[in-house]
């Protein structure tokens, strides 16, 4: 059986838009050293080190063996991971087998990038195939739109309703001091914004970021070593399901009505292990891999927050507001910053802190139970579920 | 949590400091990707024929288009070929109106232009295509739609120039 | 039945990734890169914990991760291990063939570092012997400023 | 460590280029061959690692064109960027979580599509090296002479690693590259950087490898004689190369010290019967099986010279031909963990070693093998 695994420090840069102060490896250097500085931990107290970035946004090759004078990995096993958009969540679920399985202890996951040191949508393009989709897809923004649409189409959903999204985000987002954006926005500002592809507008949208972020990740057996209360990872799953951009709308419609299949069965993979029937009511906070308006509405759905098409109402209804029944994303979540390795990693960061009543203006009451997800790929998802108290067995 | 202090207020010094960079300037990654076994038929069936083809899963009967060895959902290897129509449906789009860098080139790509998740009648899978029309207002989900091939063609993609909508 | 698959022409698509990169040197890399081009000097950074002289600079140790202080180096040093290298590369090849590969450990400084080697003699390259840095006459802020390095010429 | 096994391997043949296929089509080979080698169906699989590099397949988030084929529809799945030695051992630790029972874990590569040189320049430091354009061949070259100056091992010695290698490929019917060569004819091949000839180096390859990696009670079930984990470790050492000793090999000393201790074993030499190393250039195997302590430092040399690495001798190396008969990138780690499996379950064909029981797979990341991952599989839990 495997050890029980929690999170005892986390360190983040400040996101930024761009950090021409530092290089790559300075970046990560930041996140590391507050991580541990966090775990009252030195260097060689790590066993081992999981990374990762998109290689294509900073066009540099082999990250793990790259990054060793930033990460600390020196004489020590570095391992980079690598799924894209859920980059940070596969390095956090990477770090949880780690030390689940008995041969680490205690062991270092960081998430990074810089968007800043290129054209962040040429680069995106190019996770797409060369052959079928390349030549016509235009990245991230345009790949959600298309899902904006068929949502609309499906739901009777409307721009308003997905812009209320984008101003909770931006608005939880002033209570964090490392998020990018710090604006207040209001309905009105985004329905004013200009379009980036149809029916997406500007402040529908992630920013692009520069920031990194590292996590502490310890067994079972040696918690009490370290100042924090931890913040157990109570199961994980994933679903990486499609090859193709044109993939996910076709298994929505086979898979009789599935609504986004990938974020579905992985939500009730960990549900199932940790025996979550209701996830609004049982569910304390939510850190989701939001990266636009429209995902804060069809993603609720999806993770059993709501009824299918009941997103709009939900965001209305303020369940999901801070003081609501289940905060989602009081960091600001991905539209208020989006460094991509760094940001899946950035929501285990949030709930370990939410866990550990260390998140300060942006603390949420008594957090018990937390989400995080990762979003990215093809329509792909990662998720986490994490908890104050210690998991009877490990269930990863 | 230890929070790291450097970041801050580093816009406002960054006026006033020399920061370098170093670019890339025109290197580029050349490949020669192999379009595959599948992927060569249903381009040189468009290249040849201006025709779609796809296969069929001998297991859950769905016809992958574009093709390729293997479904997913049944793990099985796909052989019959089936011709496709080149009229189909949007079930999605988008009009793209943001600057952004081609990658293939190294420059921007001309926006704005519509693009569709297009079902060819026939399909089961979808592809992406381009639109002939710009303005979101004129384009439906469920609109149907034509393939417009190119005069002179390549095997590839963009031997379609855009679908075309159908207007009744 | 015949399997279509057999004879089937098979495609190749002529592509490329060219996305263009602007990398930071950041303040550790900018002070570095500017002494190179401006003073046509060379500055390490010392870590006070473990004594060592890094070259190319390091804000943090990579061993012990402490904040590095500045050291002027020499634009001279020792030659640790080099390659001649024979072979074209159209985009990669930065002086005419046959140059060398070295990893120079600049007096100084605890560590080597990569540069170019040419101006040598067939067969002269040694482990352990002399070189010099030759710089270019226009410099932009690069490690490309040291146009590369060359066996130390006495002063003559 | 808790009892884990390799059930079922699969091996693509390593070619110059195979042009019908793409890497969905190559996985899909690859892992159809090892879950037939275990006598599963993809039923079986409980989860699923890719190992795949964006760089080198000119796609970011490259696992996603394997999606279909690797079988992972509904089933957890992730993707280590790195050698396969690396992206087996997350397979394994997913095992040893107590979250699954099986992890199907496959590679690809597509040499023939890229350009090498351009790939591995970036993997240099885009600030302080990039530009010089040093790539994975000069790099080596460096290493190499840094090895031979300090420990007086010559041409000849690393040619003969060359000879040796190609020729066991002779054997290997998926090998790339096998060659009845002399050593003359290695050394009188053009150099590409000194001290590297053409001979020397592995060639460009494409090909894929599957392996389903199990535990104790999952492996009961499957159809094969299950090879046993028995020790695994990496270590990785400085990134700058001037950081480095380039003859050094202390990370490759510590992962190997640490897996050998896993695996109960004191002395490599007399304990391990055969040894799949990542022999990318000939004198890497020299230096690698010095680090892997089969000889003190400057001995391989004359180990292999005395023929005790050959398919004769006491301790085969590559009998498969290692890398320099064929490399695919990533792939090659994997290659090596199933060539040590078939090795010890007595199935290694024409190259079989006689009585194995206990084997040794090395893989690598980074330049001049700054990092390493060392294996020991055995016959025995």
């Amino acid at each position: 059986m495997g050890k029980r695994v929690a999170v005892v420090g986390v360190g983040m840069t400040r996101q930024r838009s761009s950090r021409p102060d530092v290089n790559g490896q300075e970046l990560i250097h930041e996140a590391v050293r507050a991580a541990l500085a966090d775990a009252g931990m030195k260097r060689d107290d790590i066993d081992a080190v999981v990374i990762g970035n998109m290689d294509h946004f900073e066009g540099i090759n082999y990250v793990d063996t790259w990054s060793v004078d930033g990460s600390g990995a020196l004489m020590k096993p570095i391992m980079k991971l690598t799924t894209g958009g859920t980059t940070g969540s596969t390095v956090a679920m990477a770090a949880y087998y780690h030390v689940a399985s008995g041969l680490f202890d205690r062991v270092l996951a960081i998430g990074w990038e810089k968007n800043s040191e290129s054209d962040t949508t040429g680069a995106i393009i190019t996770a797409f195939d060369p052959f079928w989709d390349r030549p016509i897809f235009a990245g991230a923004v345009a790949g959600l739109a298309l899902e904006a649409t068929q949502y609309m189409h499906l739901t009777g959903a409307t721009e308003e309703d997905a812009a209320y999204v984008a101003v909770r985000e931006r608005r939880h987002a002033l209570n964090n001091p490392f998020a990018h954006l710090h604006i207040n926005l209001t309905v009105e500002d985004v329905m004013n914004s200009p379009y980036l592809s149809w029916p997406v507008k500007m402040g529908d949208m992630c920013p692009r970021t520069d920031g990194a972020c590292a996590l502490v990740f310890a067994s079972e057996d040696l918690v009490e070593e370290f100042p924090n209360q931890p913040a157990w990872i109570l199961a994980v799953a994933d679903r990486h399901l499609w090859a193709y951009t044109s993939d996910p709308y076709v298994n929505q419609a086979l898979e009789n009505g599935w609504w986004f299949p990938a974020l579905e069965w992985a939500a009730r993979e960990v549900y199932d292990k940790v025996g979550v029937r209701e996830p609004l009511k049982e569910i304390d906070v939510a850190e989701l891999y939001l990266p636009y308006s429209f995902a804060g509405l069809r993603y609720m759905e999806s993770l059993g927050f709501c009824p299918r098409g009941g997103g709009p109402e939900l965001v209305r209804s303020g369940a999901t507001d801070m003081g609501g029944e289940c905060p989602v994303n009081p960091s600001g979540g991905v539209m208020s910053s989006n460094a991509i390795g760094a940001t899946g990693l950035l929501r285990v960061a949030e709930c370990a802190l939410q866990i550990q009543g260390r998140a300060e203006d942006r603390q949420v009451p008594d957090v018990r139970l937390a989400l995080a997800t990762g979003f990215g790929g093809c329509f792909w998802s990662d998720v986490l579920l994490m908890g104050r108290e210690k998991p009877e067995r490990s269930r990863g | 949590m230890a929070g790291e202090k450097n970041g801050e207020g580093k816009e406002a010094k960054e006026e006033r400091k020399e920061l370098i960079k170093l670019e890339s300037g025109e290197a580029e990654q050349p490949f020669r990707w192999s379009a595959g076994t599948y992927g060569s038929r249903f381009l040189s069936e468009l290249r040849d024929n201006c025709r779609f083809v796809g296969v069929r899963c001998p297991c859950c009967g769905r016809v992958y288009v574009p093709p390729r060895r293997v479904c997913g959902p049944c793990f099985r290897e796909l052989t019959e070929l089936v011709p496709v129509s080149d009229e189909g449906e949007v079930i999605t789009f988008t009009v793209v109106s943001f600057g952004f860098v081609d990658p293939s080139t190294g420059r921007q790509k001309p926006v704005p232009y519509g693009y569709a998740v297009i079902k060819l009648d026939g399909a089961d899978t979808y592809i992406l295509h381009y639109l002939d029309e710009t303005d979101p207002g004129k384009i439906k989900v469920g609109a149907r739609v034509k393939a417009v091939f190119a005069e002179e063609r390549s095997g590839s993609m963009l031997d379609v120039k855009h679908f075309a909508l159908l207007r009744a | 039945m015949e399997d279509w698959r057999t004879g089937q022409e098979i495609l190749v698509m002529e592509g490329r990734i060219k996305v263009p990169y602007r990398w930071a040197a950041g303040e550790t890399g900018t002070r570095y890169l500017q002494a190179l081009r401006d003073e046509m000097r060379f500055l390490g950074t010392r870590c006070p914990q473990c004594g060592v002289v890094y070259h190319p600079p390091r804000r943090h140790c990579p061993d012990c991760g402490t904040e590095c202080e500045w050291r002027e180096l020499a634009s001279r040093g020792v030659l640790v291990t080099y390659t001649v290298v024979r072979r074209h590369h159209s985009q990669l090849t930065p002086l005419d063939i046959p140059f060398a590969y070295g990893i120079i450990r600049l007096e100084g400084a605890d560590t080597g570092f990569l540069h170019l080697l040419h101006e040598f003699a067939e067969g002269e390259l040694r482990a352990g012997m002399e070189v010099e840095a030759v710089f270019a006459t226009e410099r932009e802020g690069s490690v490309r400023d040291v146009r590369y390095f060359r066996p130390l010429r006495e002063a003559v | 460590m808790e009892p884990v096994a390799v059930v079922g391997v699969g091996m693509t043949r390593m070619e110059r280029e195979r042009r019908p296929d793409g890497y969905a089509d190559l996985v899909y080979e690859a892992v159809c061959l090892a879950l037939a080698d275990a006598g599963m169906t993809i039923d079986q699989v409980d989860n699923v690692v890719t190992i795949s590099n964006d760089f080198f397949d000119g796609r970011t988030i490259s696992s996603m064109a394997v999606q279909d084929a690797c079988g992972s529809y509904d089933k957890n799945i992730s993707t280590v960027e790195g050698d396969g030695a690396f992206g087996a051992f997350y397979g394994l630790m997913r095992i040893l979580s107590g979250s699954f029972g099986t992890t199907l874990v496959c590679a690809h590569h597509k040499g023939s599509e890229s350009d090498m040189s351009l790939i591995t320049n970036a993997m240099f430091d885009p600030v302080y090296e990039r530009s010089l354009g040093i790539e994975a061949v000069t790099s080596a070259a460096l290493q190499a002479r840094a090895y031979m100056d300090r420990y007086g091992v010559s041409e000849e010695d690393c040619a003969l690693v060359s000879v040796k290698n190609r020729a066991n490929a002779l054997r290997n019917p998926l090998a790339q590259l096998p060659l009845e060569l002399t050593v003359e004819e290695v050394m009188s091949s053009p150099y590409l950087a000194e001290p590297l000839k053409v001979l020397d180096c592995c060639p460009v390859s494409d090909g894929a490898a599957a392996l389903v990696l199990a535990s104790a009670e999952r492996a009961r079930k499957a159809a094969g004689k299950p090879v046993w984990v028995r020790g695994v470790a990496h270590c990785c050492d400085a990134y700058h190369l001037g950081d480095r000793d380039l003859s050094d090999v202390r990370a490759l000393q510590r992962a190997a010290a640490k897996a050998y201790s896993m695996a109960g074993i004191d002395d490599p030499a007399r304990e391990i019967d055969v040894v799949e190393l990542y022999d990318a250039f000939s004198y890497m195997e020299l230096m690698w099986l010095e680090g892997l302590g089969f000889c003190g430092r400057g001995e391989a040399g004359r180990l292999t010279a005395g023929g005790a690495t050959s398919l004769e001798g006491n301790t085969p190396v590559n009998a498969s031909g290692g890398c320099l008969a064929g490399n695919p990138v990533l792939v090659a780690g994997l290659n090596r963990i199933i060539e040590c499996a078939l090795q010890v379950r007595g199935e290694a064909g024409e190259h079989q070693v006689e009585g194995v029981r206990t084997a040794v797979a090395q893989g690598i990341n980074g330049p001049c093998g700054q990092s390493h991952c060392v294996w020991v599989l055995g016959g025995e839990r």
